[in-house]
């Protein structure tokens, strides 16, 4: 765990990017030196809808403490669809982990298009100011992945 | 019953089926097993009364494969698990021949011996009334207090069959279907977690809600498959008993027609219904009333759209506390 | 096992100045399944190539991840390298250490630590990776036009232009479409039959063209490069073949009194007809509902009079089977029925008529022989109001929420002509907005109002109804705040367009997307605007969306190149990430057909063997041609059957893993 | 015997608590079953049935093996610590403490398991005769006394008294160190007790399955009961799920499985169910491909080839949750009395 007396609680992040908008806008953030911190993994995915809500439980059980899903507006999606569905479906899961008692602050969606580099790095701050002020996830982890 | 028993024996006779799928009577008054009644092996120890919970639509996904034809007994709630597997084409109807029946709700025994009726040697139902006679003495209870959980609040009249046995008019009980949910939902998120981890940690992992349920009829669940990545089979962390209820409630979303067999069947009895029932809930909420298994051909909620879905923000919002 | 080696690139100091890229090779000597690592200055540049291949060959490796800049960069530089040096090129990961690494952080720790991370994850990635290869497939070099509008007309002109096969499907007896019936065109004023009629020559001529008139797709098959279609010739009871098109039979025959769609039951034609005058092909069909041949079995007069034994009573529908490399949907358009619209008084009263019907009304060819003339009288009208947005614009479910698009440059057009061949009639236009974006449109919508003195009044029409002989048009002047009542001697109504009620079949059958009103989706609304997302099905015209001649024609002409594009290629290579699904663990529930987009899912039912497992099942099958590997189908699949090649559910779990450890 | 009344009985959980775990049947919404005390837990001893037998002491679902560390490109193994507290398990029924015995017939006979060996050596049993049997039971089908369960310590819990009987070293070890807590019984409490017996044994007489007929299942017949035609009745509605395995006390059989950390493997084993689909799947498929092969293959073991190898003791303590757990109401009584009889008959 990043846990330690002496330094601040430093969350683990995982983004899942589509590759046409989203990635291409976290590029866009890194071309124009905006920064965020480096809590933030991206993981490039075709598209929203490729994202199973097994992964996100998947990081989770690893000991992340959020999951954030950046893909292309409604509406300009590559594939045309693809992030109507994401966005159905990751309704349903917040809103089930919500349930369940998570904090449903740890999950987020965001839609961030090529050209949003500074939504991008500014959604990122944020998500991570959200997260540290969360905690370390301690509800949905399985601690044998704990070192 | 026996309008049942004599339909079944006219469809046999002209031979219109060769099979029936029912109920057979068990060692005590109130043990109902799913069985395969043949027109050779006539309808010996056929049952219909109010023990006869199972849905019966499952085991259509095999028997409809099979030579000849073959009669199902659909309770209102089957004929919407019914319509489902239909809709995803896991049933050859051409084999099979709907009958819906009446029914009042059914007895959940489990509540007898929960008021602390053990050691039961029979039941008899008068009316409104059920008399149960014990080892220990007999005692008097009203048939609305010991309903399954899943016929409290069921509201659903038959969908369109083959044949319609129609029964005497009764007035279901009307327990708001969401009326627990909602309870949940109005709680802080320490109190859900506490109430989840309290009953979820109960789970024992023996699938008989992922075996009994008429969704989830997949070949191999990804739980079982070595090779998806998720595979368990324990419950070996706090973890995996979220997970496999998470994914589990999720798979069936849409598709759930909440017909609450998985609650029914619970050795351990976690309130399972009150997860699918959540996701049949905030569907209803956010994307307009769908019942699954209404028809055959409409697209579930998590397989259509519309351009003006809220985001899931919305959860930031109107979930619980 | 892999053997993968890591190549860390220090892009100059653009990686190198903020992650300690050694310390981050060294980290991926300690992995597993790493067998080589290394960094450099640039990866990218000839000399690092050339280290990846050196470094390929020496260690034996399998894979390769570079730690570089964004893969939207250089992934195809790598790929290509890597296959220079004998990998797949889909044995390749890039780990993103520039654009979302270096660039994004500044302590060097940090940058350094999430950089190890990072490479971590892209080896996790590798190790599962698979070697992929493109399918192709073949083009079979045909096109088929579904439609002979305009539309249709241009895209097969085009297509056959640039030397392919193209058949036109058009469901009428002729090809033409609406824009047949239409009087005049804006902004210009030419006349519709006499640039539309040369046109339909040329298609009828073309010998790169066929034309199966009176005819309907009844199924499609296949996929991009390979449809095949089967085309429902309905009995015209006439012989295209041995009928000349004299017009003998349509002249004798008896049975006169039955509405005339083309002039859009202005007047009459005969149950054996032509529909107009320039048809194409010329070639008459038999109305078997009003025709007493067919009626009564007694009359037969048109094939005696017939020169060349050309009617054939007994004929029935035939059937083509034909093979395509592409569709084009150009099924066009139809006004909206104004049943609903009862206030509006159309059915009722006669002199209400829709805009299409006074386009016949001034037409030359038309049932007055172009004089504007009252159809209830006959006489000629000394006012007419014309009312736009008749079902456009609403919000009701009886409306379009749409703007038809075209309304408001007809309407000036109409009152444009009506002033001038009666300059002493009264025109008033009823109107929400006027929209005229377009060359010359607003131009041409100012003299209607300026020079012919058009009264334009803003505000939309309640009710319609006759009193003493007069037409009673009450509606809303926004303009002067009040309430009128004109009384009229012709309405014209400015109906709303809705896509051709075929459309939504046509759709199902090419499993290409449509909107909730019924108009095909386009790819993408802005980059790809004439191809639906089904590879392979093009869009034509208004089926697509609202919109006149000129725009029709553009558009038409897009599709065509897009469709020349096509057929162009010999082969179809594929994208290798495309979805596939395991017969062993699908049940053909039918969920990720649901969500496909592009129609690349089927479904057989065929023997499964594995261990164990020998039966039929019904299981889904991906068309790897027409898959563009968005994954929408990997998620709603609950058994886990349907995977994403390149991008395994193994995959990301794997790089979740690398992440979260 | 000594004797404490239920009033007082946290005192003699204290005690216990005082050097070892205590295992006892333990409320948690709205189920029972065995759980470590704690100071908050609801326990209910007087409930006849906890829904999971008590194996779960000596044998559970789940259980480490031993942990593979992975550092860079070295893997460290870490075995078992081979260390652990003593414990008692109290509360437990004869049908349950007859499982036991059924156990240790597999795990404790060469090669011994030595995970279940240590929790053998480390546990206590005290068991407690039942009060109220129920329909389902029919332990005396198998010989079994429900009252007079064989343990370390025996105990009866009669009008709010709990009486404590040590039976072996072990029990008489404990009991001294926890005398304090108990009060001498006298012969009016042994009268008591009798009469509460002999009240018990009355009902077991009357239950529906005192009579099962086991005589078919005598070691002698295994092909032909093994081929009968009429599993294929049987087995039908089974839906294939784990519910009776997991509920059962003698179901022994597991498979082992290792859980990637991220940071190394900790292989664990985990109940597994003969019912389940991939129950000893291997390289080349399953072994018993169709549900009706399993399903005769839960029942062959329980009442042929366990007893063919175990002196006739079958492999069932007729404990009777599987009758009532079952989702489609299949259980053991069926087959028995299905089986129990010749097809001609």
């Amino acid at each position: 765990m990043q846990v330690n007396e002496n330094k601040e609680f430093r969350p683990r992040i995982v983004a899942f990017c589509c590759n046409w908008c989203s990635y291409v806008g976290a590029d866009l953030a890194g071309s124009s030196r905006m920064e965020y911190p480096a809590d933030v993994k991206i993981i490039r995915v075709p598209c929203s809808c490729r994202v199973n809500p097994m992964f996100i439980l998947r990081a989770f059980e690893r000991g992340a403490d959020g999951v954030i899903l950046c893909g292309c507006h409604p509406g300009d999606c590559h594939y045309s669809t693809g992030n109507y569905y994401a966005r159905r479906r990751m309704t349903m899961l917040f809103s089930m982990l919500d349930y369940l008692g998570i904090e449903k602050e740890r999950t987020r969606v965001e839609w961030v298009s090529a050209a949003e580099g500074a939504k991008f790095a500014a959604t990122m701050n944020e998500f991570i100011d959200t997260v540290k002020n969360l905690g370390e996830n301690r509800k949905l982890r399985d601690l044998r992945c704990k070192e | 019953m026996q309008r049942i028993v004599d339909k079944i024996n006219e469809l046999f006779a002209n031979g219109t089926v060769d099979r029936v799928l029912g109920w057979k009577v068990g060692e005590f008054s109130y043990d109902r097993t799913p069985y395969v009644f043949t027109k050779e092996g006539g309808l010996d120890g056929f049952a219909y009364d109010s023990f006869c919970a199972n849905n019966l639509s499952k085991y259509l996904i095999a028997e409809s494969r099979k030579e000849g034809k073959v009669l199902v007994l659909l309770k209102p709630c089957d004929t919407y698990s019914y319509n489902q597997l239909v809709a995803e084409n896991r049933i050859k109807t051409e084999n099979v021949y709907t009958v819906s029946i009446p029914c009042k709700g059914k007895v959940d025994v489990e509540k007898l011996k929960a008021m602390g009726m053990t050691g039961i040697t029979d039941i008899v139902e008068n009316g409104e009334e059920l008399t149960v006679t014990t080892l220990y003495g007999d005692e008097k209870v009203n048939r609305c207090d010991v309903l399954c959980e899943k016929c409290l609040a069921c509201q659903k009249t038959a969908k369109e069959c083959d044949e319609a046995i129609e029964g005497e008019a009764y007035e279901k009980p009307h327990k708001d279907r969401f009326a627990t949910v909602e309870e949940l939902e109005a709680m802080s998120p320490e109190e859900r977690f506490a109430f989840w981890r309290k009953e979820l940690s109960k789970c024992i992992r023996c699938n008989a809600c992922r075996n009994v349920c008429p969704a989830c009829s997949y070949i191999k669940c990804v739980f079982d498959n070595d090779n998806s990545g998720i595979a368990s089979k324990a419950n070996t962390d706090e973890f995996q008993e979220n997970m496999f209820h998470i994914i589990r409630a999720f798979h069936v979303a849409g598709r759930c027609t909440d017909c609450g067999e998985c609650s029914r069947v619970c050795p351990q009895g976690i309130p399972l219904h009150l997860l699918n029932r959540k996701f049949i809930k905030e569907i209803n909420e956010l994307y307009g009333e769908y019942q699954a298994g209404d028809n055959t051909e409409s697209r579930g909620p998590l397989t259509s759209f519309t351009k003006e879905d809220c985001e899931p923000s919305i959860v930031y919002e109107k979930g619980g506390k | 096992m892999q053997r993968i080696g890591v190549f860390v690139c220090w892009c100059g100091s653009n990686i190198a100045a903020t992650v300690d890229v050694a310390a981050v090779a060294e980290a991926a000597k300690l992995e597993p399944a790493v067998a080589f690592a290394t960094d450099y200055q640039y990866m990218c540049s000839e000399s690092g190539q050339s280290m990846i291949k050196d470094a390929v060959k020496e260690h034996n490796l399998t894979g390769i991840v570079i730690a570089s800049c964004s893969p939207r960069m250089h992934e195809t530089t790598f790929r290509k390298t890597a296959q220079a040096a004998g990998l797949n090129p889909y044995m390749v990961e890039i780990a993103n250490l520039r654009e979302q690494c270096s660039w994004v952080h500044k302590n060097k720790e940090e940058a350094t630590e999430k950089a190890i991370v990072l490479m971590r994850t892209a080896v996790a990635k590798l190790t599962l990776n698979q070697p992929l290869i493109a399918g192709e497939s073949s083009v079979t070099k045909r096109a088929l036009v579904i439609g002979g509008g305009i539309a249709g007309i241009q895209t097969a002109l085009d297509i056959a232009d640039a030397g392919y096969e193209v058949d036109i499907v058009e469901k009428k007896p002729t090809i033409g479409g609406k824009m047949a019936q239409l009087d005049k065109t804006f902004p210009t004023l030419d006349c519709a039959a006499c640039i539309l009629t040369p046109k339909m020559v040329d298609v009828a001529t073309n010998d790169k063209i066929t034309i199966y008139s009176y005819s309907e797709v009844e199924e499609v098959k296949g996929f991009v490069g390979n449809f095949t279609a089967k085309i429902r010739r309905k009995a015209r009871y006439v012989d295209e073949e041995l009928c000349t098109g004299c017009g003998a039979c349509t002249e004798k025959c008896p049975s006169k009194k039955n509405p005339n769609e083309f002039n859009m039951g202005l007047d009459n034609r005969t149950a054996i007809y032509i529909p107009f005058a320039q048809a194409v092909p010329k070639v008459p069909v038999i109305d078997a509902k009003n025709c007493i041949k067919f009626k009564t079995g007694k009359c037969g007069l048109c094939a005696t009079v017939c020169p060349s034994n050309a009617i054939k009573y007994d004929q029935e529908d035939t059937f083509v089977e034909e093979n395509y490399g592409a569709i084009v949907v150009a099924t066009g358009f139809n006004p909206i029925k104004l049943d609903e619209f009862g206030e509006l008084g159309y059915g009722q009263i006669p002199d209400v008529i829709t805009s299409l019907e006074y386009e016949r009304l001034m037409n030359a060819a038309g049932p007055t022989k172009g004089h504007v003339l009252r159809p209830s009288d006959g006489k000629k009208p000394k006012k007419i109001v014309f009312v736009q947005c008749v079902g456009s614009r609403g919000q009701s479910c009886r409306e379009k929420g749409y703007c038809s698009k075209i309304c408001c440059m007809y309407t000036a057009k109409h009152a444009i002509l009506t002033k001038d061949h009666y300059p002493e009639m009264d025109v008033d236009v009823f109107y929400i907005d006027v929209r005229t974006p377009g060359k010359n449109y607003d131009e041409f919508y100012r003299r209607a109002v300026e020079e012919y003195d058009v009264n334009y009044i803003k505000g939309q029409v309640g009710k319609i109804y006759e009193e003493n002989g007069k037409v009673m048009v009450q509606g809303s002047d926004m303009l002067g705040n009040k309430q009128l009542t004109v009384e009229a001697d012709l309405v014209v109504l400015a109906t709303a367009i809705e896509p051709d009620e075929t459309a939504r079949s046509i759709g199902t059958m090419l499993t290409a997307s449509m909107d909730t009103n019924d108009f095909f989706t386009e790819a993408h609304a802005k980059l790809r605007p004439v191809e639906s997302p089904t590879a392979g099905i093009y869009l034509s015209g208004v089926c697509q969306g609202p919109k006149d001649v000129p725009e029709t024609v553009s558009q038409a002409g897009a599709a065509a190149s897009k469709v020349i594009g096509l057929l162009a290629k010999d082969k179809l290579v594929g994208n290798p990430c495309v979805a596939g699904s395991n017969p062993l663990l699908c049940n053909g529930c039918g969920q990720c057909a649901n969500v496909c987009p592009y129609g690349a899912i089927s479904y057989v039912e065929e023997e499964v063997r594995g261990p164990g497992v020998r039966e039929v099942r019904r299981y889904a099958v991906v068309n790897e041609a027409v898959c563009q590997g968005c994954g929408a189908c990997t998620v709603t699949c609950p058994s886990g059957a349907m995977d994403l090649k390149g991008f395994t559910n193994r995959q990301i779990m794997a790089e979740v893993d690398a992440i979260c450890k | 015997m000594l004797k404490i009344s239920m009033e007082n009985i946290d005192k003699l959980y204290a005690a216990i608590k005082e050097s070892r775990d205590l295992f006892l049947p333990i409320e948690s919404a709205g189920q029972v079953q065995f759980a470590e005390y704690t100071d908050d837990a609801v326990v209910r001893l007087d409930v006849l049935k906890t829904v999971k037998s008590a194996k779960d002491a000596f044998f559970p679902q789940s259980e480490d093996l031993m942990e593979f560390k992975v550092c860079g490109k070295e893997i460290d193994v870490i075995p078992p610590s081979g260390d652990m507290k003593e414990f008692v398990i109290m509360g437990v029924k004869a049908c349950d403490a007859k499982s036991f015995e059924i156990l240790d017939r597999v795990y404790l006979k060469e090669p011994i398991d030595s995970y279940y060996a240590l929790r053998r050596e480390k546990g206590l049993v005290v068991v407690q005769a039942c009060g109220r049997p129920e329909e389902s039971c029919f332990c005396n089908v198998f010989g079994i006394d429900a009252t007079a369960p064989v343990g370390d310590v025996v105990t009866y819990l009669v009008d709010g008294t709990l009486y404590w009987d040590a039976q072996t070293e072990k029990g008489k070890e404990l009991t001294e160190k926890i005398a304090s807590v108990f009060d001498n019984a006298d012969a009016n409490d042994d009268a008591k007790v009798e009469a509460s017996k002999a009240e018990t044994k009355a009902i077991m007489e009357k239950l529906p399955f005192a009579n099962l007929d086991l005589s078919r299942f005598n070691g002698e017949n295994m092909m032909e009961i093994f081929k009968d035609e009429r599993w294929n009745e049987l087995y039908k509605a089974c839906l294939g799920c784990g519910t009776c395995t997991f509920v059962c006390p003698t179901c022994q059989c597991y498979d082992i499985k290792d859980y990637d950390t991220g940071h190394g493997i900790k292989r664990f084993r985990c109940w597994d169910s003969c019912m389940y689909s991939d129950f000893t799947m291997m390289a080349h498929g399953n072994n018993r491909n169709s549900q009706m092969e399993r399903f005769r293959q839960r029942f062959m073991h329980k009442l042929v080839y366990y007893p063919s190898n175990n002196e006739g003791i079958y492999s069932c303590v007729g404990c009777g949750r599987c009758v009532n757990k079952c989702p489609i109401s299949m259980n053991i009584v069926k087959v028995i009395k299905t089986m129990g009889v010749t097809d001609n008959e």
